[in-house]
């Protein structure tokens, strides 16, 4: 049974090989074979559901052993990266048909990095987990940078911030394996345990950055938002959706599987009962939402919003994880399932609209309503979800982390949080209405909805926003489990919400589903019929501030936060991408100034420096040896 | 039939073909291409002989002239001998085979014998037991690479060759003066004898002696600032030369200075310096790579970068750091050397050494581009590469009995790793998704060139698909050099 | 050694620091070449003489070869003076 | 000059590099002139062409008896020679008149030619520069005749009966 | 045996005077030719003198010695020859009391190939 | 200028610090201990009155086995950078012909030369001559003939035979070693002889031979092929 | 001691003429003057007072009476090393000349950084 982790850890990875050999024959197999190889990974997944499973030795190395493990919280992000990657298999197929030149290795890429993933989350030790970690990060570079010129400087950038964050994480686990030779979970989990308050604040630290950086968390995000919107349509949401909750994934293994609160709170100070660098964890994420709500709702361009949005939600999921409460941590935890399932249906159907019109520039679009009315209902779908609107999935976990945070009076952050929500409201229907509402382009007249193949993945997630928006339960179940194996106290659940026990009071979320789904629709139908009755130019919608027209007026204040995000966004340009060019500057100056007098061409200079050392050398001798 | 387990002869098999070369040279005309292929093929099997020998004994010793050492000259191959040497025969086989394909300038029996010469002195050092006469092989190295270097005779060729071998030259003389100073001291050349007889050498008289003998091997061995010559050197010589100067020299002359300092110079003293001079070497080959335009010349310099990485390793003197130090020396020749050869093959197609103009050989050379990948992922250190394990082993290393001083050297380790990520993955993505402006027809390279690039992929593959071997065989020679096996095996097995 | 060789010596010393007097002067490259072959010469005789002196044959075979090496170099360097590189 | 074989030179060169080997070891010991008289063989296989012009025909007895009184003779005209110089370079006047002069000569064979040229050089007040077909140039220390016959009557002369003999 | 050894060291000591006077005519003489007409004969003579000395000396060396005198004796005017040759041609200015120079009429035709 | 200065006082204090190494060891009292043996038993073991003979052929064989590849990798060397493109026909720049004198005494001395260097190398193991001498005079030989006859190309493929062929003898006479219960490269297995006759020390003499005419042969194309660079046209690229 | 000094200076004048002189035939010079320094440096090494030549070449010679056989048979091995070297040098500084058409070590220097 247990040697089914490996099997199912090695599916995608043969798939992937598989896929690239057999699509030598015909694209057929390599579809096929895809699919499969995913499938079957989803399915060997599900096999796992609920279980626990500790310490499968596949291995060793350096005297530490490398174990593969499972856990109802491992299985969550199993499942979301699992089932997203399925989904994400079947879009492409639609997608990227015709671009025949770069399939080649398309799908066994998408593939690899699904058994990274795969290989993260079911890592019992830090070398397996570092390990796919770093594949993971080198695979999904090549999967990004599919996308054409500009998607290669983006990757670039993508890959050499991973990089730093993983050999941040590097040294982390390097200073853990010294003090324990060691790196199994339970035996870095003891090590931290006997280790002085600076080694683990050091340890969290270090291996903060680099989860931090892949789940782009302020100020460490810079690399996502050119990444995620220049990746081809497919492989966004894998980004977006999927890879960046890695980052969440680590994190709370570091912060629950290795520390916990009460050790965390022990060895250092707290702040509203929190241990202080929890706190400092839960402001970046606060800021990450506020942030980039903002910045989202100045985008221009449908993937970069959707990827400013994905830093906004994943600071909810951080922000949760941080809380250190039952009830916080579930709701981060779920949030991340969530995310998963919105975020990739958004990127999907945005990616069916480019299939369609061959642009993601929000002001080109317009009036698609008609033309893709299933994408339309769909993304539609998918934005009450991420606006955390009842009865949709998005709405139960931010309602949770809303009240985890109410719950530790921590006022500052729930309103940086509401904010984010508010925000979130004005950057999702600036998306729905720029493309879909409005007058259409004539030269879209013709456009079509898209084909089945990208109609299911897209349909799939849209229903699991109802099914996990009306039924928390289904992803409670496995996450009350998963807590309490690390040490949380388990929140009360039914299948449709919270019975008691909340400063909210009881959430019955099929109650409020009820009523809002009767309001919603009968919203939705005045709104149509005011839009057809209204007759507006195609640039009617909101170019980011570039046009100022008395329409924007008409929505919802917008200019207030303009002037508000362009400031933060020169701060933002100033401090992260400052920072980031001023080493390419200093590293440029560095090589061009000092390397070129090093190595200048001039024989006798090179001489030189051997004379040098010899006389260094001689000056030692003369000194006894005692030069140091 | 002769016992062909015998060290001697990884140096006099090819030393055969060389002269086999030259007397055949005038009549059998280019066909001279496949002695050497014969040569190191046969190295091939006699170092593979050798390894049940070297497991079984941990260490073959083979005498001259039927005296026993230290009166004779002795070849000695302990574990990490026998695996450099392995690497050495089967970089030489490939890239010979490699040469059938590539060379095709005149005078071709010059190119192969002196390319035969070259790998056969590279081994030699490797093995040899007597330190004048690791001076010879070296010298043997080194003629036979300036002339090498010069082979294409274009100004850029000559520049470089004359350059190297001036700085050669002068390496070589330290390094006969610290043999030079080791004789008078001990009235003997044999390094075991050596060993044993410099106990009532105070500190600063055996730091002189190695003073000038790690200057010697240092130019050879690319340590900063000494390493100069290299630049210019690696990417003006014919590829398959590159590769062999590139994966193998700089790793034998570091070999050399890692048995010397811990047979006959155990103090432990220098290895601060030593460290001090690593970092040196691995920040100005690192961040040079980064700068450069000419794909050889950014190869060339990381190879300072890597030299630097494992000699920094090295210069832990633990356990620990010295395998981390084989590792990563075994990835480096594997790796560097198979780029080489890639490389040489894209730059016959594309004519042009500039990054630039790799752009979109990626899809049409894939088979040379997927072994570039890998190769460059290795020298990364990117997972599931042999380099990863590599690295990950330095890091451990290096944070073992950690002060601040290694805690700084570690994260400058790994801010060059950035660097080198970021000039690998530049010319990656310049490979495969960079459009190519010159209308050039370019084919993938000659299945013969193709071969040997498969070959070494191939096995760094499985060994980093399957690395526990040389992991655990790594640790064994690295703690029988800082357990001083090396002069224990060599006294018992008669090597004295 | 007897008194005779010392002087024997001291005479061709002489002889081959004068010629090493005009190799230093010059004033022209051939000049200070005529000088070294007198210089050579001069060594020649002594080596042979040493031979004697120190009751070595060998030495004989060293004065030969210098001699001949010397001879060459001459040739060498006229040809060289005379065409330039 | 009568025309010699190939076969006749090389006996002649390995008589001569045999003689010489002799000479070198200056033994008579059979390890050594089995080794000289094998060497001679080879030697002269590689060089026959390059030594003599006569081939046997040198050790014909005319030419061996000039040559025997040829030595004596060019060792009496060296120290000559020798006082010559001496003479010009410590006295205090210094006595000199130097010319280049060229002669002719009579010889008809390279050797012949060389053989005069060097006895010129080794003569008293006189050193050949080159040769060229039938005219020597010559530095001489105290010029006593510029014209062509009068110098090389003074300067050649006395060799070139012995040499034409010696060297046909 | 005494006249052996009264030859022997006469041979030597004219050889070695030779030597003495031929260094020396190297630093009196004039110019570049006298100074080699000098050098050349006398120092040729010592040196041929001094070996013979040292072959009386030395009865069982005494035709290796003789080997080497020949050899002086070939060798030395070929050398001298050679170099004065290319004094000549390179332009070696001569002593002002030079009286008559045919040199350039001997080497003229190659030289007018040599401006070629 | 201040270069000049500060390289000075690095390389005196370069000076003192090797003056101070070797103040341990005085001048001419080195106290010998392999060499001692040498000196002590290398005439019954090895049969050559040379001790530096026997150290270099026999003790020290396999140094000496290197230094010949050393030889052999300059001349393929500058073989290599001297290599003109045109092939063997080289055109022949208008030369001033040599000295006459020079040209005929050239070829005179010639045959001498080669004799005299075969003896040195035949008397390797007997006098300090050896292989090496006695190699390098038969190529200044070579080196005279091209000072005379400037135009004249020594048949070059019969040089890298001769190499090829004397580093072939020397290889497969170590290599025998190996097929003898010594098992040892080279095993010196034949007779010693007696002492200081030509026949004497087993393979030395032999190897000697073999290196005298790959010297020679090595020399002789190394001087070969600068002569060609310097009056053929071309060379280079 | 002081017989060891002539090999040092030589050593460093060697080094001196490597760093210092521009000229590439100066260098080459400077280059063998290294390696003749050595040389010296070893035959000196090996040197024994009163020591003769290890040559037996005839009777009533005694080991006790010569010099250390090793560092001249390492010194041979040595010079022809040296030797070679040189002529490789030789025959580059040849070609320098030909493509840059100077002596100057400081104008040959295309390749750099
Ligand atoms: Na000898
Ligand atoms: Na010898």
């Amino acid at each position: 049974m247990n040697i089914l982790l490996e099997i199912m850890l090695a599916t995608p990875f043969i798939g992937g090989l598989l896929a690239f050999i057999g699509g030598k024959v015909h694209r057929w197999v390599r579809y096929a074979v895809a699919v499969t190889f995913s499938f079957l990974t989803l399915i060997e997944a599900l096999v796992y559901y609920n279980a626990t499973i500790k310490g499968v030795v596949w291995g060793s190395l350096f005297g530490s052993k490398l174990v593969l493990q499972t856990n109802p919280i491992s299985w969550l992000f199993l499942f979301i990266v699992t089932a997203m990657s399925f989904l994400i298999v079947i879009f492409s197929i639609g997608d990227m048909e015709e671009d025949k030149i770069k399939l080649d290795s398309y799908y066994m890429q998408l593939l690899f990095v699904e058994g990274a993933m795969v290989g993260i989350v079911l890592a019992g030790d830090l070398i397996t987990f570092f390990m796919f970690w770093e594949i993971m990060s080198w695979t999904s570079y090549f999967l990004i940078i599919y996308g054409g010129k500009k998607s290669v400087a983006a990757g670039y950038k993508y890959i050499i911030m991973s990089i730093i964050g993983a050999y941040s994480m590097f040294i982390a686990i390097a200073m853990l394996y010294v003090k324990a030779h060691s790196l199994v979970y339970a035996d870095v989990a003891a090590t931290l345990a006997h280790s002085s308050a600076t080694f683990v604040v050091w340890t969290v630290v270090l291996l903060g950055i680099g989860f931090f950086v892949k789940a782009a968390v302020m100020p460490l995000h810079t690399w996502l938002p050119d990444a995620h919107s220049e990746a081809p349509s497919p492989v966004s949401p894998l980004l977006s959706g999927v890879l960046i909750k890695m980052g969440a994934y680590g994190l709370f293994i570091v912060l629950y599987g290795f520390l916990s609160v009460q050790l965390a709170g022990n060895i250092m100070p707290s702040v509203f009962s929190t241990p202080i660098l929890l706190y400092i964890i839960q402001w970046l994420a606060a800021l990450s939402i506020v942030l980039a709500t903002f910045l989202a709702i100045m985008q221009e361009d449908a993937k970069r919003l959707l990827a400013y949005s994905s830093i906004s939600q994943i600071g909810y999921v951080v922000l949760g994880i941080a809380t250190g409460t039952s009830l916080g941590v579930a709701g981060g935890l779920f949030h991340a399932l969530n995310h998963a399932i919105f975020k990739g249906l958004l990127f999907l159907a945005v990616g069916a609209v480019i299939y369609r019109t061959g642009t993601r520039n929000l002001s080109d679009l317009g009036g698609l309503v008609k033309k893709m009315p299933y994408t339309f209902t769909a993304l539609l779908l998918g934005i009450i979800a991420l606006a955390g609107v009842p009865p949709l999935n998005g709405f139960v976990s931010k309602w949770m982390i809303y009240e985890a945070l109410l719950q530790k009076k921590e006022v500052f952050l729930l309103i940086m949080a509401f904010i984010g929500s508010t925000g979130a409201f004005l950057y999702v229907y600036r998306l729905i209405h720029s493309i879909f509402l409005g007058q259409l382009p004539k030269k879209y007249e013709n456009v079509k909805d898209v084909p089945i193949l990208m109609q299911f993945p897209i349909w799939v997630l849209a229903v699991l926003t109802i099914v996990f928006g009306i039924f928390p339960g289904l992803a409670m179940n496995v996450i009350v489990k998963g807590m309490k194996l690390f040490g949380f106290k388990p929140i009360a659940y039914t299948l449709f919400g919270f019975p008691q026990g909340t400063a909210m009071g009881a959430l019955k979320v099929i109650n409020i589903s009820a009523v809002l789904v009767v309001a919603f629709v009968a919203a939705w139908v005045l709104f149509l019929i005011l839009s057809k009755s209204r007759k507006v130019s195609q640039y009617d919608n909101y170019a980011a501030g570039q046009v100022v027209t008395p329409e924007l007026k008409y929505n919802y204040s917008f200019g207030f936060y303009m002037s508000f995000g362009r400031v933060i966004k020169s701060i933002l340009k100033l401090g992260i991408e400052r920072i980031y060019n001023y080493w390419v500057d200093a590293a440029k100056v560095f090589g061009d100034y000092y390397m070129r007098r090093v190595y200048t061409g001039n024989l006798e200079t090179y001489n030189s420096y051997i004379v040098i050392v010899v006389t260094i050398a001689a000056v030692a001798i003369l000194l006894g040896g005692k030069l140091w | 039939m002769v016992n062909i387990a015998n060290p001697i002869l990884l140096v006099v098999i090819p030393l055969f073909f060389t002269f086999l070369i030259a007397l055949s040279g005038s009549f059998l005309k280019s066909g001279v291409k496949y002695l050497p292929v014969i040569a190191f093929a046969l190295n091939l099997v006699v170092s593979l002989a050798l390894i049940p020998e070297v497991v079984k004994n941990g260490m073959v010793i083979a005498t001259t002239a039927g005296f026993k050492p230290p009166f004779a000259i002795d070849m000695a191959v302990d574990k990490l001998g026998l695996f450099l040497s392995i690497i050495a025969s089967l970089l030489g086989f490939v890239a010979s085979v490699y040469n059938l394909f590539y060379i095709d300038e005149e005078p071709q029996e010059k190119f192969h014998a002196l390319f035969t010469l070259l790998v056969a002195g590279l081994t030699w050092m490797i093995i040899t037991g007597d330190i004048f006469n690791l001076f010879v092989a070296f010298e043997v190295t080194s003629i036979a690479a300036f002339g090498l270097v010069g082979f294409h005779r274009d100004k850029g060729a000559i520049e470089a060759g004359f350059k190297y071998l001036v700085m050669g030259s002068i390496g070589g003389s330290f390094l006969l003066i610290g043999i030079i100073m080791l004789y008078a001291a001990t009235g003997t050349l044999n390094i075991v004898d050596i060993a044993q007889k410099t106990s009532h050498l105070t500190f600063q008289q055996k730091l002189f002696p190695f003073a000038m003998i790690f200057t010697g091997l240092g130019i050879e061995g690319a340590l900063f600032p000494l390493n100069a010559w290299l630049p210019d050197a690696h990417p003006a010589a014919p590829s398959s030369v590159s590769s062999i100067l590139s994966g193998i020299m700089t790793t034998a002359a570091i070999y050399a200075i890692i048995r010397l300092t811990n047979t006959i110079f155990d103090f432990n003293q220098i290895y601060f310096f030593l460290m001090i001079f690593a970092l040196l070497t691995l920040i100005f080959g690192e961040v040079s790579a980064f700068f450069q335009k000419d794909i050889k010349r950014m190869l060339a310099y990381s190879t300072i970068g890597q030299t630097g990485l494992f000699f920094f390793a090295f210069s832990l003197n633990t356990v620990n750091g010295l395998q981390g130090a084989f590792m990563q020396m075994v990835n480096h020749s594997l790796s560097k050397g198979m780029l080489f050869l890639v490389v040489g093959g894209m730059i016959m197609q594309v004519g042009s050494r500039n990054i630039d103009d790799f752009a979109g050989l990626g899809r049409k050379m894939k088979v040379s581009s997927f072994f570039l990948a890998i190769g460059a992922f290795s020298l990364m250190g990117l997972p599931p590469f042999f380099g990863f394990w590599s690295k990950l082993k330095i890091i451990f290393a290096a944070l073992q009995n950690a002060n601040a001083f290694l805690v700084a050297s570690v994260v400058i380790i790994l801010l060059m790793s950035v660097v080198e990520g970021a000039y690998f993955f530049k010319l990656l993505q310049v490979m495969f998704f960079g459009k190519q402006e010159k209308d050039v027809a370019v084919k993938e390279a000659s299945y013969g060139m193709l071969f040997s690039v498969v070959v070494l992929g191939t096995v760094l593959l499985i060994i980093s698909f399957y690395p526990s071997p040389v992991i655990d065989f790594m640790h064994k020679a690295a703690a029988e050099i800082i357990n001083k096996n090396y002069i224990t095996l060599a006294l018992k097995l008669g090597g004295l | 050694m007897s008194i005779l060789n010392w002087i024997y010596i001291v005479i061709v010393a002489i002889g081959a620091i004068l010629a090493v007097v005009r190799m230093i002067k010059g004033p022209d490259i051939t000049d200070r070449v005529i000088a070294l072959d007198v210089f050579t010469t001069i060594t020649v005789a002594l080596f042979v003489f040493f031979a004697m002196v120190f009751d070595r044959y060998i030495y004989i075979d060293v004065a030969l070869v210098y001699g001949l090496l010397a001879f060459i170099g001459v040739l060498v360097i006229a040809r060289f003076i005379e065409r330039g590189f | 000059m009568e025309k010699v074989g190939k076969l006749n030179k090389y006996v002649f060169t390995v008589a001569v590099m045999f003689i010489s080997w002799v000479m070198l070891t200056s033994t008579f010991r059979p390890d050594e002139l089995i080794t000289g008289f094998i060497v001679s063989l080879l030697v002269a296989l590689g060089s026959f062409e390059y030594l003599t012009e006569h081939g046997l025909g040198h050790f014909s007895p005319k030419r061996i008896a000039y040559l025997i009184l040829y030595g004596p003779y060019y060792l009496w005209q060296i120290i000559l020679a020798n006082f010559d110089v001496a003479y010009r370079v410590i006295a205090p006047s210094m006595p000199i008149k130097p010319g280049f002069v060229a002669i002719k000569t009579d010889l008809k064979t390279d050797s012949g030619k060389l053989a005069l040229a060097n006895s010129i050089t080794m003569t008293p007040g006189t050193l050949t520069i080159d040769a060229k077909d039938d005219v020597l140039l010559i530095h001489w220390i105290y010029v006593k005749d510029k014209t062509l016959e009068g110098a090389t009557k003074e300067i050649g002369g006395p060799f070139e009966k012995y040499l034409k003999e010696i060297f046909g | 045996m005494i006249i052996r050894l009264i030859i022997g060291y006469f041979l030597l000591y004219f050889g070695a005077l030779f030597l003495l006077l031929g260094a020396f005519g190297l630093i009196r003489l004039p110019d570049l030719y006298t100074r080699m007409q000098a050098a050349t004969k006398s120092t040729t003579l010592g040196a041929f003198s001094s070996v013979l000395g040292v072959g009386i000396l030395h009865p069982g060396w005494f035709i290796k010695c003789v080997v080497v005198a020949l050899f002086i004796l070939l060798t030395a005017p070929i050398g001298s020859s050679a170099l004065m040759r290319a004094a000549y041609k390179t332009g070696v200015p001569f002593d002002e009391r030079t009286v008559v120079d045919e040199g350039k009429e001997f080497f003229g035709e190659e030289k007018k190939e040599e401006a070629k | 200028m201040v270069r000049k200065v500060v390289y000075s006082i690095f390389l005196a204090i370069i000076v003192l610090a090797l003056a101070m190494f070797f103040a341990a060891y005085p001048f001419g009292k080195n106290k010998m201990t392999v060499g001692e043996y040498y000196l002590n038993h290398g005439v019954a073991q090895t049969g050559a009155a040379n001790i530096v003979t026997s150290v270099v052929l026999d003790y020290r064989g396999f140094d000496t086995l290197g230094e010949v590849s050393v030889l052999f990798a300059a001349a393929a060397g500058v073989a290599i950078l001297f290599f003109l493109a045109g092939g063997t026909k080289r055109e022949q720049e208008d030369l001033t012909k040599p000295n006459f004198v020079v040209r005929v005494g050239s070829r005179i001395i010639f045959p001498f030369i080669l004799l005299f260097g075969s003896y040195i190398f035949i008397h390797g193991h007997l006098t300090p001559g050896g292989g090496f001498q006695g190699g390098s005079i038969i190529a200044s030989g070579f080196l005279l003939l091209y000072l005379s006859y400037p135009g004249t190309r020594t048949n070059r493929d019969g040089l890298s035979i001769i190499e090829g062929l004397a580093g072939l003898t020397f290889v497969v006479l170590g290599l025998i070693g190996l097929f003898l219960p010594q098992y040892s490269f080279l095993y010196n297995f034949l007779p010693k002889g007696i002492l200081n006759t030509i026949v004497s020390a087993g393979i030395l003499p032999i190897i000697y031979i073999a290196i005298g005419f790959k010297v020679a042969s090595e020399f002789a194309g190394i001087v070969d092929d600068m002569m060609c660079q310097v009056i053929c046209r071309g060379g280079g690229k | 001691m002081i017989y060891y000094v002539g090999s040092f200076l030589l050593i460093a004048l060697g080094l001196y003429a490597v760093i210092i002189k521009k000229n590439l035939i100066k260098i080459l010079i400077g280059l063998d003057l290294i390696a003749s320094g050595v040389n010296l440096l070893i035959i000196s090494i090996g040197y024994v007072k009163g020591g003769t030549a290890p040559i037996f070449s005839r009777a009533g010679l005694k080991a006790s009476m010569m010099v250390d056989p090793i560092p001249q048979a390492l010194t041979l091995t040595a010079i022809v090393i040296d030797a070679s070297e040189m002529a490789l040098a030789v025959a580059f500084v040849v070609l320098l000349y030909k493509y840059y058409g100077t002596l100057d070590i400081k104008k040959i220097r295309s390749l750099k950084w």
